[in-house]
């Protein structure tokens, strides 16, 4: 699902870029991470995931176009 | 005057159901409190809102759960 | 020891649920899914629900493990 209007995934966002205006309540001393995160993430290893995510699509795509310049 | 209260209402939410599934159903001794989505957010693994999430409930996936326990009839 | 104030044991409870995971009284006709599968889930969705769970869980597991190895 894409966040809002922003037409982006949320594992397409950065968290600082795109949400500068947003308070962030999980970066709060005694927040619950589970309430925000799921599957035991937090915010580090969320934007890990994401950019790992990213990179497997891209090299997907890479690879794809490869193959079709052999068609 | 009768104040009925309903004896449902004492019951604490099952946990089970809470999550997503409970296999007691209607025997379940715990209440089931039935939402209508998990926010797609959450499911995707980040919703910035947390508890004040209107898309859907933010069901955590606890997976050390007691079992659930079935009513006792009388 | 008793579970709660039911005056079961665990291992009695355990019989139920098991007994009840196993009978599946879900398919039974003129059972309502609601009442065992919240959030709209039916048997089917809630095992792709679960196994997404595990999924992610390996996932993030997996890329803790790997960020560990070049600490
Ligand atoms: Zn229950
Ligand atoms: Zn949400």
């Amino acid at each position: 699902p894409t966040w809002g209007d922003t037409g982006k995934s949320l594992a397409e966002m950065d968290i600082d870029a795109d949400f500068a205006e947003h308070t962030k309540p999980w970066r709060l001393p005694g927040a619950d991470q589970s309430d925000y995160f799921n599957y035991g993430f937090d915010e580090f290893t969320w934007t890990t995931y994401c950019l790992k995510q990213k990179s497997m699509t891209g090299q997907l795509a890479d690879q794809k176009a490869e193959t079709t310049k052999f068609e | 005057l009768y104040l009925h209260i309903d004896p449902d209402f004492k019951r604490p939410p099952c946990p089970h159901f809470e999550r997503g599934f409970c296999p007691l159903g209607p025997r379940c001794a715990n209440r089931h409190v039935k939402m209508e989505k998990i926010c797609p957010f959450y499911i995707a693994g980040f919703c910035p809102n947390g508890k004040q999430c209107k898309e859907g409930h933010h069901a955590k996936f606890v997976d050390d759960l007691p079992p659930p326990e079935p009513k006792i009839v009388k």
